[in-house]
């Protein structure tokens, strides 16, 4: 992403909304997975505790997801970095 | 001079006014959004169509107060996974 | 969620936009209930207007949701109240 | 001194001004979301993958008109029960 | 939608408005029109290019779409139009 | 009068400041939105319930980089069609 059309106040101005742009989407991945992993993983509501089998689909549930949002952070960054080369730019 | 001395003044209260009220308002935001989700998610495990008629069974009641009490265990384990473990971003 | 770190004229301000998000949220629900119910009582589109069956459903998949809803809340607020006294925060 | 009466008046009209149009923009946005709502209900009702061409077909076409339109009555409907009925929140 | 308890200044400014929720508006659609195509017609992973059956999926899944989407709009404006008529407001 | 001047200048280089700002995040959301997009259909085709354990396994790591891969193409090619096409709008 190009900022080099903007002076310094606008760059200082433009990184503090990155930043609360950056809280603000972990807040909403967060979120997101805690509904994902409950939604998979819990089905059995004759308790109102999680039973361990379901914990342990929580667990596993969670690690997975990160990971998976850590790959496709590289292989998105690669094929942004394509398309900037290919000069079909933005 | 006063005038803008007092601005000045003025302007740092604003701006930790401003603080409270975002960090307060995105606090509201967050437990709107869980109780949301609590609420779509809960109705989706314990109340399936075709519906007999427009009254919470004994059954559905007693699916939605765990659901929600496992929903909010989920929550919290989650949390703790994401604070202790690796961050993946 | 605890406000009194506001002074007076900020707790003005948050009642004020708590009603704002009230009434959003009011309308959020609202527009969620009509997409639900239709999505599960309307299948037959062999006319215009809805039949009596698909009539019935919406009435019936209406009060379903909003005594959840009132439900959910009950609970939820005995959670939140829960999550407050053992200290675990926010 | 009148400066500042100017501005108070002036602050008035702001006012007045910006509910106007947050009235405005609050309507515009509910039937923009209608309207989205509807668009992606119907197609989920009405038309279905494989897609065999790019065009609509006539039972597709006649499909879409009348999901719109009891999509229509529905929000009519529900949204008399939640003036007239019990609040659920 | 009734503009006419706005002044001048406020119409510009609401017209201004108008402009930049079409322009977010249709971004939202694009992107929406992305997810379902690929949802719907994107399921063998056995390369990372598209196969030819799936370019085909996706043009037919976009052509429908759009002319899916005027259709709707013919027949909400419509629907709209009724219901300031019938006096039931909106 | 200068004063007035000066603010006026002050105004026109706030408002380009802003345009310049206002695109950048424009930018940033639509990158963001992408991203999380591809997050969320990426995990639905290439890793499903139930999990065995909480590593990617190898063919779920193949089938995450040529999702990312073809939904980039199909990002394109949409965008193709919508600006050279007919608009549906």
């Amino acid at each position: 992403m190009d900022l080099s059309n903007l002076n310094a106040v606008e760059r200082a101005q433009m990184e503090q909304l990155i930043e609360q742009k950056q809280m603000k989407d972990f807040l909403r991945m967060y979120a997101g997975l805690v509904d994902r992993c409950f939604n998979d993983c819990v089905n059995d509501f004759t308790s109102s505790k999680l039973t361990s089998k379901e914990e342990t689909c929580v667990t596993r549930c969670t690690d997975k997801f990160l990971k998976h949002s850590e790959r496709v952070g590289q292989r998105f960054a690669e094929q942004n970095a394509q398309l900037q080369q290919g000069g079909q730019g933005r | 001079m006063s005038f803008l001395f007092g601005r000045g003044g003025a302007q740092q209260q604003q701006q930790q006014s401003s603080l409270n009220l975002t960090a307060a308002e995105s606090e509201l935001d967050m437990i709107t959004d869980l109780f949301n989700r609590i609420v779509e998610t809960c109705y989706r495990k314990c109340i399936p169509a075709p519906y007999q008629d427009g009254e919470l069974t004994k059954g559905e009641s007693v699916c939605i107060d765990r659901c929600v009490s496992k929903y909010f265990e989920t929550n919290a384990k989650v949390g703790g996974k994401m604070s202790g473990g690796a961050a993946g971003r």
